[in-house]
């Protein structure tokens, strides 16, 4: 394979690339050839490695070993700005703009044009003007980028990359946060860029993207090299199996279970009825004992808030019952009380308090049942969290080390053991694996469904469809803040819930409402 | 929204070296507060040695005297930094609770109720004001308790008509600031050394206690797991109001006189960097009373020291200042090198 | 031939004078000859002053030293604090106690709030010589300044200066000192009494920091409200100062008679350049001197007076020249001179408590009206 | 790096809807400002007619030389709070680099020449204090500034042994702190005024102006596009050194002496105070030196106004501290609106 396109035209060789974090080989002696005027997709799992090996090529990161070959000659990336100079740009997987400037300000990034030295607002609105017509993009270049929704906001990171017309320009998960117009626009940029001779290397979970745009594809598995494809001589389900590879579709199997229908005469632990916010358009959901509800949907489609909302951060209208009993969900000390535990996606951010020990951490959320008039009882105490910290298999120095100091799969370990104390009746899990490794994925997946088998009912939002397939006894697909779809576990396919969550966006068919009146 | 804690913080190694449990408090988050008890010992020896009267029980007795109203204040400072917030206003609250004792007894109120209803009032400003504000409505601490600190010390001068009272047949109150037990413990530094030990103990063994440190650490992990309210932040503001309140008492019997400028901006900075000398982080999650009271306790031994061999206050300026900026140095380093090790 | 006064930029307060330039000064005063003395010699004196960065609290540190060290004794000076006068004063006189002064005395910012240290003292057997007559009553001694008698004489100042009556502007503290409230109730019922009821005091302004900038606002407001007052009392010389300059930038300065109080260093130069029309002087040095002649005679069991009143001299502009500067007087202090007979600073002694000197006496230091 | 604003800041709606921009203007971040200048300009109006001495040339100049020094400090501030920090040793610069004027005039320097020097003393000091070690070691603004504060006052104090100097014969310093231009027009309000629209300028129209908006929206980002946080960071104490130098010498003007103790806690906290209240956000990025220069006005004339009226300092302080609480609730509740409508 490689030596085919060795002489034509390469653009960029990576070879040999290796970078280890704490506890993760994120990467181990990847090769990726790119070609002028090619669209290369980079394909992988969750953790696959594909953004590390993207920072690594745009100076972001250095490699603990390997070589980088610009041009047939090797070089070594001082930084971002390096590769920039070198005609390497990256669209980071996160939004990253400046929300105090202007877009005007951002767009340009720091090559605002000059006139004595100083800025001239005048010329460069003028000129942004004009540039945002050319990309097409309907933006005030006077407004403060802060204000802008998230979307306009990448949209923005993505142009003002582009428009520097690099030589190759890497993009990291671009479309994740965009509406379908949006996505179309993306497109036309990667063709304008391409039509200019510039190469592309483009990440996506939405596979049909590599099929719309990419010339060849390389498929990265746990830090390796496993496949390239030119992208006609493959389909979907091959890119699926070259992706997980056989050793993990081990994990996604389902195991013989129940099903949906097995549920309905279980009791109902989550009644939601009607449920508007300012992110949600009338959400009616029911949650059994031992029932695990999973929830797809792109991002932004509403499945954070939904989670947020029912854990008592937002108001809300309409009614939520907790194990039969009407309950109002006004702050998250109320949700708890009223048996419903998140574990929340932002896990560094929102699920742990670092700097705490993990005994802390895991007796936090159970404190005011274990204590007594609010003195703890530490004895009650640490039996309740080395129970925990046994039965979940968290691997750490010892109760009172930081919590800092875990890997993050076993920090995600002590975000949900901290609901164990508690015996909540129903338990959120937002994305409950991101950035969790293999081994420990399985062991979290095994967890959930003996904490659904002992009587919780589960609610699983994950961007990752063959979570939620492995998981779900159930599947709820949202949009836009409303549940348009619905389809029982052994019966969801990737395509299926894809194929939901995309009819609902651009014009809302009626049709996709009756679908979750099943 | 996406929290990184700014310092890289102390990690115990990849390898997972355990270490043992004395040199982890020595290379650990408690390392600032030895660092300062040891200097604080050094600084004991050298006066002991060379000054013959340091050891004197007179000298004890003033200088246990003095250090009580600021103990009393930097526990409730302490708690406010835990959270992450700073208060301004315990100056205000000072003032203000101080008048309000001179009035009540004044008007005949018993001074031991008299007592126990300014601490209340002290408690009530706290978490009525600052508290809601910040905790409930989520305004930002520092602009609420300066403009609380400038509200409530105007209404305690506006209420005094601008005077001082004449407080010195107030027994209670002189027994908390003046007085002693035997000729060398004033009970004023009794009850701010019971206090620090009471508020360690709630820090340690309370829910209460423990949210304070979770929200410092991770106001939003805190939340999430339901113990990190508005509840806990106003109280916080609370004790800390509680405490200008015993403290405004206790400087009435140091004073003998109820004044309304009792508390200045400059007390309360005082204060502050007592707390924050060893060991309690500004950003809030890390350190404990007892280093604030060794903060405390260093900063009253140097400046006995300094006035005594003829430093006036400019160089107490100058050394306090310079040793604030070596500390907060120094936790850097540590922390730079033991994030480098991790 | 003081500091400060030749017009150009100088050190305002207590330029050290040499021996000689006091002694040509100071002799011209009959100041007494400079005298060894070893009166105070194995004695250790305790001092607990103002602040140094306060004018008159340096004023009243150096000399307390240089009165010390002339007689041989160890003056040992601990300063309070500006942030935190009250608490810091109790401190430094709790520390002089517990290094065994043979005496201590102490400045009295709010004399009130010396009693329990002053009474520790006692306990330890040291002898206390109070700032203030309000003070506790086991001093020794205690030093009292006649604020009333330079509040009765302004009054009158303005009484013989404007038969026809007029608005009267009061400079005011602000804050709560028991003495400076009895001086302005006393300027206001003898302004009452000797004009008839003519003179009124229209409006007060305060400067509660007890410097130009923050007079100079609050002046510059009442002045507007009273473009047609006649004169300003101020509290102290830098608050008269700030009311000058107020005064000047309304155009109204040269219609008004300004009176400050202290005759500090600001006070003096402000009389020299003409920015303000009166002080009254108030001896820190030669009360210093005197207090330390006292505390020397009680440490060795001497007899002593009970209580020293000091009543102010009325300096004009005609009259500030004869005032020699804080830093002759601390230097001429410092060589082992004795001030007293300079008359600068006129004291009574007595067994009972003065709080005012007598008819006699205080027409004797009364304002020169012009 | 993940762009999360902390406060859901004012979103436009999905929808996209575009808002005329004076409505922009009225509901956007700049709304703080025009609330108070409205109410600046209703205190004014009503003094003009109920006052008749208020609107005399006489009190305008007043006023505005009154304001001259804590408009400039308040320039200062601004830059810095708008990258997230505070900087409380202006106080400390301040007083430093009066003794350090008067101390060169008096051995022969030329005045106008001692100003410069003056100046870049004060702006070595923040950059090379506080800037190195916030911006560049990372230590925390407020410890750090809280420390320096400390140490350059004591060093003013030492330097100047404890004494004021008499400046009156300093044209310089007096043309610059107390002369007017005409019988209403001081000089030092001109040179403030011009100060505040040079840093108006700056902020506008210079990368680095710019760059300190970014990293007060976003320091992480900032860093990352090589917007050189650290200098920036760096600078903006120097900055601020540099208008403390300035206002030092103005300050020695007004006075007539230079008083080693000239920069006070409270005139820093008075500025900061002045600074947040016209929409200077204290966690940075957003606000403008206009809006910190008519909330200094604001606080200026209703001083000026109540003490007219013969309301002392203890109304004004009430009356500030409820003003600026009023106007960050006001604003939380605008964000929160604005937050819902999107
Ligand atoms: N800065 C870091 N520190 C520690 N571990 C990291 C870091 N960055 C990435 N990792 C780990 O390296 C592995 C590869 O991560 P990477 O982000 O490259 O995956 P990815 O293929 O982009 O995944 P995704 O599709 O979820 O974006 C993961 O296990 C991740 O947890
Ligand atoms: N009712 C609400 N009012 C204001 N903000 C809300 C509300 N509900 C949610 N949010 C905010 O929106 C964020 C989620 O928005 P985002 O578009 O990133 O994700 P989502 O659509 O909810 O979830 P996902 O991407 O997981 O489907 C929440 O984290 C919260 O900050
Ligand atoms: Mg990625
Ligand atoms: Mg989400």
């Amino acid at each position: 394979m490689k030596a085919t396109n060795r002489k034509t035209n390469s653009l960029l060789h990576l070879r040999g690339i290796t970078k280890r974090f704490p506890g993760v080989q994120a990467l181990d002696g990847v090769d990726l050839e790119v070609r002028s005027g090619e669209v290369l997709g980079l394909v992988g799992e969750n953790g696959s490695g594909k953004s590390t090996l993207l920072k690594i090529a745009a100076g972001h990161q250095n490699a603990d070993a390997g070589e980088i070959v610009l041009d047939g000659r090797p070089v070594s990336l001082a930084g971002p700005a390096d590769a920039l100079n070198r005609g390497i740009a990256l669209i980071a997987q996160e939004i990253s703009v400046q929300p105090q400037l202007t877009v005007a300000e951002n767009l340009l990034d720091g090559r605002l044009p000059r006139r004595a030295g100083l800025i001239d607002w005048r010329r460069m609105h003028r000129q942004t003007e004009a540039e945002l017509r050319e990309l097409d993009l309907d933006l005030s270049p006077h407004t403060t980028v802060g204000a802008l929704p998230l979307h306009q906001q990448q949209m923005l990171s993505i142009a003002r990359v582009v428009r520097r017309r690099p030589r190759l320009v890497l993009f990291d998960e671009p479309t994740s946060s965009l509406t379908a117009d949006e996505v179309k626009h993306v497109y036309a940029m990667i063709h304008s860029l391409r039509a200019a001779g510039s190469a592309v290397v483009y990440i996506t979970h939405r596979l049909r993207e590599y099929f719309d745009l990419a010339d060849r594809v390389v498929v990265l598995r746990d830090g390796r090299t496993v496949a390239t494809r030119e992208i006609a001589g493959v389909d979907e389900q091959e890119l699926v199996r070259l992706m997980v590879g056989r050793e993990q579709v081990q994990i996604f199997q389902r195991p013989a279970q129940k099903d949906h229908g097995d549920f309905e005469s279980a009791a109902l632990r989550l009644e939601v009825r009607g449920i508007t916010s300012a992110r949600l358009a009338d959400i009616d959901l029911d949650v059994r004992a031992g029932e695990i509800v999973g929830v797809a949907g792109q991002a932004g489609s509403g499945r954070t808030s939904l989670a947020e909302t029912l854990f008592g951060r937002w108001p809300y209208s309409g009614s939520v019952r907790v194990a039969g009993r009407e309950v109002r969900l006004s702050t998250p000390r109320a949700a708890i009380d009223a048996g419903i535990a998140l574990v929340p996606e932002d896990r560094k951010g929102a699920g742990l308090v670092l700097s705490m020990s993990v005994h802390e951490n895991l007796a936090m959320a159970s404190w005011r049942r274990t204590s007594a008039l609010g003195v703890r009882r530490p004895g009650h105490e640490r039996a309740g969290t080395t129970r925990v910290v046994r039965d979940l298999l968290i691997r750490t120095a010892g109760l009172d080390v930081p919590a800092v100091t875990l890997s993050g799969g076993n920090q995600q370990k002590v975000a949900i053991g901290k609901w164990l104390l508690h015996e909540p009746s129903v338990l959120i899990l937002d994305e409950p694996t991101r950035g969790v490794d293999v081994g420990a994925k399985a062991e979290i997946y095994a967890l959930v469904e003996e904490l659904a088998s002992a009587g919780l009912g589960v609610l699983v939002i994950s961007s990752e469809l063959l979570e939620v397939m492995r998981l779900a006894h159930r599947v709820l697909v949202m949009s836009n803040g409303r549940v348009v779809g619905e389809e029982a576990g052994a019966r969801a396919t990737e395509e299926s819930i894809t194929r939901l969550a995309f009819r609902a966006e651009g014009a809302p068919e009626p049709g996709s409402l009756e679908v979750r009146n099943t | 929204m996406t929290v990184t804690p700014s310092v890289p913080a102390e990690t115990s190694g990849r390898r997972g070296t355990v270490q043992r449990p004395w040199i982890r408090h020595l290379t650990g988050s408690s390392a600032p507060m030895f660092a300062v008890a040891g200097l604080l010992l050094v600084v004991v020896v050298f006066q002991l040695v060379t000054e013959p009267n340091f050891g004197s029980s007179s000298n004890i007795a003033n200088l246990l005297r003095t250090s009580a109203v600021p103990i009393l204040l930097v526990v409730g400072m302490t708690m406010v930094i835990l959270t992450g917030g700073i208060d301004l206003s315990m100056g205000g609250i000072l003032s203000l609770c101080g008048i309000a004792y001179a009035k009540m007894v004044i008007a005949g109120v018993p001074t031991s109720l008299a007592l126990v209803l300014t601490v209340l009032l002290g408690a009530a400003l706290g978490f009525g004001v600052n508290g809601l504000l910040i905790g409930r409505f989520g305004l930002s601490f520092f602009v609420v308790t300066l403009a609380s600190a400038s509200v409530l010390g105007g209404i305690a001068l506006l209420w005094s008509g601008n005077r001082q009272f004449d407080m010195s047949g107030d027994g209670l109150a002189r027994a908390l600031g003046n007085d002693t037990l035997g000729s060398l413990l004033p009970y004023g530094a009794i009850i701010a050394v019971v206090t620090v030990v009471l508020a360690g103990l709630v820090l340690r063994y309370t829910i209460f206690g423990r949210s304070v440190y979770a929200i410092g650490g991770n106001q939003e992990a805190a939340q999430l797991s339901g113990v990190g309210g508005a509840r806990v932040i106003a109280s916080v503001y609370g004790v800390s109001g509680a405490c200008a309140g015993l403290a405004s008492v206790m400087m009435i019997g140091r004073q003998t006189i109820a004044d309304p400028t009792a508390g200045s901006s400059s007390i309360v900075l005082y204060v502050v960097a007592a707390t924050l000398l060893a060991g309690v982080t500004i950003t809030g999650g890390a350190g404990s009373v007892y280093g604030a009271l060794i903060g405390t306790a260093f900063l009253q031994v140097l400046s006995n020291a300094l006035a005594l061999r003829g430093f006036n206050n400019s160089w107490q300026m100058v050394v306090t200042g310079a040793i604030l900026l070596v500390a907060v140095y120094l936790d850097r380093v540590r922390l730079r090198l033991a994030a480098r090790r991790g | 031939g003081c500091g400060g006064t030749d017009g150009s930029a100088g050190d305002a307060v207590n330029r050290s004078a040499s021996s000689s330039e006091a002694d040509k000064v100071l002799d011209g005063l009959h100041a007494g000859p400079a005298k060894e003395c070893t009166s105070g010699k194995g004695l250790t004196l305790g001092y607990a002053g103002v602040w140094s960065s306060n004018a008159g609290g340096k004023a009243g540190n150096d000399s307390f030293a240089a009165a010390a060290e002339a007689c041989e004794a160890t003056p040992l000076v601990v300063e309070a604090k500006a942030d935190d006068p009250l608490n810091t004063m109790i401190t430094a006189m709790d520390q002089i106690i517990s290094q065994h002064a043979d005496a201590v005395a102490f400045f009295p910012l709010t004399a009130d709030v010396m009693t329990a240290p002053s009474r520790r003292a006692v306990k330890a057997g040291i002898p206390v010589v109070s700032g203030e007559i309000t003070n506790f009553r086991g001093a020794s001694t205690t030093f009292h300044q006649d604020r009333l008698t330079a509040a009765v004489n302004s009054a009158r100042l303005f009484c013989e200066k404007y038969p026809d009556g007029g608005k009267v502007i009061y400079g005011a503290y602000g804050g709560s000192q028991q003495d400076l409230i009895a001086m302005q109730k006393r300027f206001e019922s003898e302004l009452r009494d000797c004009s008839d009821g003519k003179l009124t005091i229209a409006g007060t302004y305060a400067n509660k920091t007890d410097d130009i900038a923050g007079g100079r606002g609050t002046a510059q407001a009442v002045l507007q409200q009273h473009p047609d007052a006649i004169g300003v009392v101020a509290y102290s010389d830098t608050d008269a100062v700030a009311a000058s300059r107020a005064a000047s930038d309304l155009g109204m300065r040269g219609k008004l008679t300004i009176v400050g109080y202290n005759a500090d260093a600001v006070g003096l130069a402000a009389l020299q350049q003409g920015s303000i029309d009166y002080s009254f002087a108030w001896g820190i040095p030669e009360q210093q001197q005197k207090m330390v002649e006292v505390m020397i005679a009680l440490a060795k069991g001497e007899p002593a007076p009970r209580f020293v009143t000091l009543y102010p001299r009325c300096v004009s502009r005609k009259t500030v020249d004869a005032v020699p500067s804080i830093a002759v007087r601390v230097r001429g202090i410092a060589d082992g001179r004795d001030l007293a007979p300079t008359k600068i600073q006129p004291m009574i002694e007595s067994d009972k408590p003065t709080l005012e000197a007598s008819e006699a006496q205080r027409k004797a230091v009364a304002c020169e009206v012009s």
